[in-house]
């Protein structure tokens, strides 16, 4: 039955989260400005808040399903800071979702505890994995992979304890060739070149990884299938397309947390400042400012809407590929034109580093460009509508 | 509990109407708009699916379901994807029934609702937009005014749909003797066509939605008993009302722009230019892409403002959302539309220049469907 | 030097043009309603107008030029109707402007007198011209060319004497086959098949031609060279592309003249119910209404800019072809955009036929589509700025 | 006479800002975003050019051309295409004394616009904007009260450009006596910074624009002679003071955005994915011819606005339509130049990133600059 009401244990755990974003939030702007640094596993407030799941009864047929609560939660998160959080989960990377994806039942249960970054991108490729340079060699003799290459946007690349790394087999058989290895930052030859400096999530981390002669266990291939299969994508391939599926919808979640702040600190101001922001009346019952407002709460709800049926469909166990891209899509797009938009509506306050709905303009910059980027999601989207292949539509 | 799925009952209902857009409504449209006219025997055709009586209570002869809005947003977005102007003719008689069955009392129920029960169609319409270049649905000109135990009305109002053939007008008027303006000061009086002082003006002549008959109206001091005043002493839910009205089009809008698109998209793939489909170049492909990511956007707007009323809840901000933003992406969709077509989008030998007109007449007449 | 401001002498054309326009505008609506009809070449209101030039006085170095004037003029008529003129222009067809652009001397003396239509677009090609299917073959016997296909979308096709009609010597040449010959109405195998029934411009005669075994003789080739130039495009095509450069300006400027009639009106009725439209203020000193109004308004000056930017280039004698494309990609949507957002403004009364807007909102679309669409446009833009050629980008 | 044409005068002029932007302000922008401070030795650079000098009065040891709004358009926009912190900076000193050569009195003009003619740099600045989410420049909460044949000035001000190093202050204040709101309402007094009452505040930090030194100003009862009303009894024009300030923002807004492009089209065509350069793809291409379009629209804009103002025209609806139309497309035209780049366009290693933070920092600060 069509609802979009929440129950109470829905909006318990969602007020929760609020309350510990809104903690974590006192140290956003710290690490803004100190990008060298990171934020503790731990903040002091973390005993006030002993987690969600420690205070929530289960869950019951009234109640919102774990995928569609998962996607309000990050959004919840991200409205207190995009990367500071009251405690930090472990094993949140998206390395994780690639392992869980398509790591062995054995890789999974030996890998699964520690924090895996996803390493995709090189400097020469933007999201083309047909010129991944970065090459695996297996070595006979010793039964290992020699991987050599370079990585650049990882994400939680300085903490995670190893990474999830696209490398290809053979150059010439573009995607089929390319595979995804686990690799310990243990690992002989593997070199955290830097942190990258950003325009915005300048906390996080982002980092830039180098393999040289880089060896490791014969068994790190995820998955273990070392054939290159004729023609059509590679099993690696597919699996991170399937790790994209379970991430797109987070990502744009992510970013509309951090819109939803905006418009809410917005708001917060221009009430205190006589703006009346009432529904009800039509354009010529309104000011400017509560017509330019209203429109961008209406693309907040939007958006978030998108991103809730790309999560309910694959909670339902049905296929979302589509709506996934729909949904990165037009979140990637509303959050730039939101938090610009409350920029406009603020005037100069906007651009003042005293508040932090500058850096909520930032941070969310990059939900359009990660984890594929609008152009990208339109592609899927069109092929998919079109009911055309990879030749057909370039 | 967030939800997406429709029924079991509703995708029947669903599956009904888009096959009944399909084979009676899309084929009639153009003729429809050409000669300005509903299509002969539509109105009878339409009863036959028992859009209205269904939802309205045994107790005066309807089918007894539950109102059901998320139900009405799947029918309405069928309806129109077959054609605007027809969907609201169709949905005429719900526009009335409904505000009647979800604000009347008791007494006006069981007195104005059984004639939507029967086999024979029967409709009222609801007066609510004003001839004013500044109209706003919350700040009316038309005022009722409380004479011993009567109301006295007075104003003028525009784009009544169905007004040249409606029984019953449900006419939408500022309470002379509330003290504060907005919601609070609207009322709804049931007004018979007949009623001494009111004057059935001449046929609209429209943009789009030609086919949609709808009149304008002049109320010269009509007088009406209080039991006509709709709610008695209560008076009606101004804000659920108007949500309820601002909703529907928002289904009507989300439907239109799903006709464009899905005529578009065989188009794009048929036509050819310069080596290749017009679909294969990224202009055109992207633009597709973008109709598809709004069509999504537009109707789960719909579905939650629809949901917060199957709940009685107030459901003020999520209309006015669904409206706005439906009526700006329809708009963008059924222009960009033509677009796609170029000079084939511009003749009338498409329906994509007739979606371009209904989608903008639509969209600024946001008072005239209800669900 | 860089001069924004009319002379006096400028001022007191377009006032009269406006004064033409208004007295043609009283027809507009029953042309619109009766589209089978034509309006005539003058209107009883005629003799009240002895035509702009009749009234004023030399240019001098302190007025704009031709060019630019022109546009402003063409602006000032399509703000009284798209059709409906006073008096009616001889000549003035598009296939004069080709005509000009690629007739011999002989030719231009011969047929420039007559109203003359241009016949590019066909049922199978939209803007594409290497799809031109409509043949031209020579009989040497008779020396006359046999021309066969059909036509759709030709501007003035009813009223005019004859037609400026792309045929192809030899479809295999592509472009390059291409050429323009002149056929007048006369001609046997000249069927008009019928006239269009559109959106908008309804008064407007835009044509539909069939050619079967059309015979005329071979002096009637444009410019009268005959052989097909190996590689590149042919002299037909290079010729058209000439005119397009004169013309794209000016079907802007036909636009911009109705977007600007839309402003007018809404400007009127705002003010009329009270809504203060001043400038001045910013977003905070104002009602949503004024805000998007004077967004509108911005949007439409910033058009007609990039027209008569275009204009004031030609007449210059500066190359304008980037310029044209630019005019006629932004005002083809500008036009679109002010009338919708005028409708919206107005609300149920906009769309209403007892007034004109709506009839304005339908007339301006084809703005953005004859002379090339937006896309076409953008692909100019596109390959000049990025120094591409065709192959380059598709 | 409706004319695009530069003289020559204002093309070499413009030429020799190009080379100064492409030389001096480009190459030391980056790092001077990052370090929060103007390069060493810019002020002292720029102030080489004569920019404010050239146009002031020979009376007061000026170069005596005309005053040209149109040229400063020109100059404007040529620095902002280096970067537009620094283009602030070099420009305060004229926001200033421009403001004194078309508003002041004989008298004030010889009295203060001499040290804007000499060899050293000197700067002081216009204090308009004030701490409030709805800043209305028509709307000033800091109030001039005349007391005898004094002004007594009291309000807060925010985003006082070069104001930690201004000699003098040009508040902008509203009469307390003024009949009426508005234009007519607003005053100019020019207060010396170390008159008693008033307080620099600290350095404000910014989204963008980092490198462009402003505070926060108190005047807490601060008294100006009489004689330091701008314009003395007549006062100010205020709406050419408003109009010059916002075509002002539009010219650097406009030289931003074609910064934006010029950078994203070469990297485009050198950029690959999927076998072509990405400026091979429509979506891309597409996006390049919009930024052209709309470079072209901003400036004939911005230019309309100077030639109405050089002119001595009212330009108060085309200098509005110059920088809301300015600020909106150079928004979009960052925004989009920052998605050209994808992830490269995120990183500091590239300037895009800075250029979004810059147009959408200039663009909410309409009254900082002045031509």
């Amino acid at each position: 039955m069509i609802d979009f009401t929440f129950s109470d244990r829905d909006q318990k755990i969602l007020d929760y989260v609020r309350s510990e974003s809104l903690a974590a939030r006192k140290y956003a702007r710290h690490y803004d400005e100190n990008e060298h640094e990171f934020a503790p596993d731990e903040l002091p407030e973390a005993a006030n808040f002993p987690g969600v799941f420690a205070v929530m009864r289960k869950p019951g047929p009234e109640d919102s399903g774990p995928m569609v609560m998962g996607m309000l939660i990050a959004a919840g998160q991200t409205w207190g800071d995009y990367s500071v959080r009251v405690r930090r989960g472990r094993g949140a990377g998206l390395g994780n979702a690639a392992l869980g994806a398509s790591g062995t039942a054995e890789q999974k249960a030996k890998w699964g505890p520690l924090l895996l970054a996803m390493a995709i991108t090189e400097p020469g490729c933007g999201s083309d994995p047909s010129l991944v340079q970065t090459s695996a060699r297996l070595d006979e003799a010793t039964n290992e992979w020699v991987v050599n290459g370079e990585k650049i946007f990882v994400t939680t690349g300085c903490r995670a304890d190893g990474a999830v790394v696209w490398a290809t087999l053979d150059k010439s058989a573009g995607r089929a060739g390319i595979k995804s290895f686990f690799i310990p930052k243990t690992a002989p030859g593997f070199i955290v070149a830097h942190k990258e400096k950003k325009l915005g999530i300048r906390a996080d981390d982002t980092a830039a990884y180098v393999f040289k002669d880089c060896r490791i266990p014969r068994d790190h291939l995820l998955g273990g299938k070392e054939e290159i299969p004729r023609g059509g994508d590679s099993g690696g391939f597919r699996d991170v397309m399937k790790t994209f599926n379970m991430t797109r919808p987070a990502t744009a979640a992510f970013g509309l947390g951090m819109s939803q702040a905006a418009l809410d600190f917005t708001r917060e101001q221009l009430e205190a400042a006589g703006v009346d922001l009432a529904y009800g009346a039509g354009v010529h019952g309104k000011s400017a400012a509560a017509d330019r407002f209203q429109r961008l709460e209406a693309l907040q709800e939007a958006a978030m809407l998108t991103v809730l049926n790309a999560a309910w469909l694959s909670q339902n166990g049905k296929p979302n590929n589509l709506e996934a891209s729909i949904s990165k899509a037009k979140g990637g797009g509303a959050v730039r034109e939101i938090t610009q938009g409350c920029i406009d509506l603020l005037g100069p306050l906007g651009v003042s580093r005293e508040h932090l709905i500058e850096k909520w303009f930032r941070d969310v910059r990059i939900t359009d460009i990660y984890e594929g980027t609008g152009q990208i999601q339109r592609l899927i989207i069109a092929r998919t509508i079109l009911d055309y292949g990879r030749g057909e539509l370039k | 509990m967030i939800s997406f799925g429709a029924s079991e009952e509703q995708e029947l209902i669903r599956n009904t109407l888009r096959e009944f857009a399909a084979q009676v409504l899309r084929p009639a449209a153009r003729a429809a708009d050409e000669a300005s006219e509903l299509p002969a025997g539509f109105l009878d055709q339409s009863w036959e699916l028992g859009l209205t009586a269904t939802q309205l209570p045994a107790a005066v002869g309807g089918g007894g379901e539950a109102r059901s809005p998320g139900t009405n947003a799947l029918v309405l977005e069928e309806l129109a994807h077959g054609d605007a102007a027809l969907a609201l003719a169709a949905a005429a008689p719900s526009a009335f029934a409904f505000a009647i069955a979800d604000h009347g009392t008791t007494e006006q129920q069981g007195r104005l609702l059984p004639r939507y029960c029967g086999s024979k169609f029967a409709t009222g319409t609801i007066a609510w937009v004003e001839p004013s270049p500044v109209f706003d649905p919350l700040a009316l000109t038309t005022v009722a005014e409380a004479k011993g135990d009567k109301f006295v009305l007075s104003g003028k109002k525009r784009f009544v749909v169905m007004g040249d053939r409606a029984d019953e007008l449900l006419v939408i008027a500022r309470n002379a003797s509330a003290a504060t303006g907005g919601f609070a000061a609207l009322d709804a009086f049931v007004v018979p066509r007949g009623a001494p002082g009111v004057t059935i003006g001449e046929r609209e002549k429209l943009l789009g939605l030609r086919a949609l008959p709808a009149v304008s109206l002049t109320l010269d001091k009509v007088e009406v008993p209080a039991a006509n005043r709709l709610g008695g002493e209560r008076g009606i839910d101004a804000r659920r009302l108007l949500a309820c009205s601002r909703a529907a089009s928002g289904a009507l809008l989300t439907g239109l722009a799903r006709a464009v698109l899905e005529f578009a998209i065989p188009y794009a793939k048929d036509r050819h230019a310069f080596g290749e489909a017009i679909a294969q170049k990224q202009a055109i492909a992207f633009n597709l892409a973008e109709m598809r990511i709004e069509t999504d956007a537009m109707r789960w707007l719909v579905w939650k403002a629809a949901s917060f009323l199957e709940h009685d809840r107030d459901a003020t901000r999520e209309a006015y959302q669904a409206l706005s933003y439906t009526a700006e992406r329809a708009m963008k969709i059924s222009d960009d539309g033509v677009q796609v077509l170029g000079g084939h989008g511009f003749i009338r030998e498409h329906p994509v220049e007739m979606w371009y007109r209904h989608a903008r007449t639509l969209s600024v007449l946001d008072t005239v469907a209800a669900l």
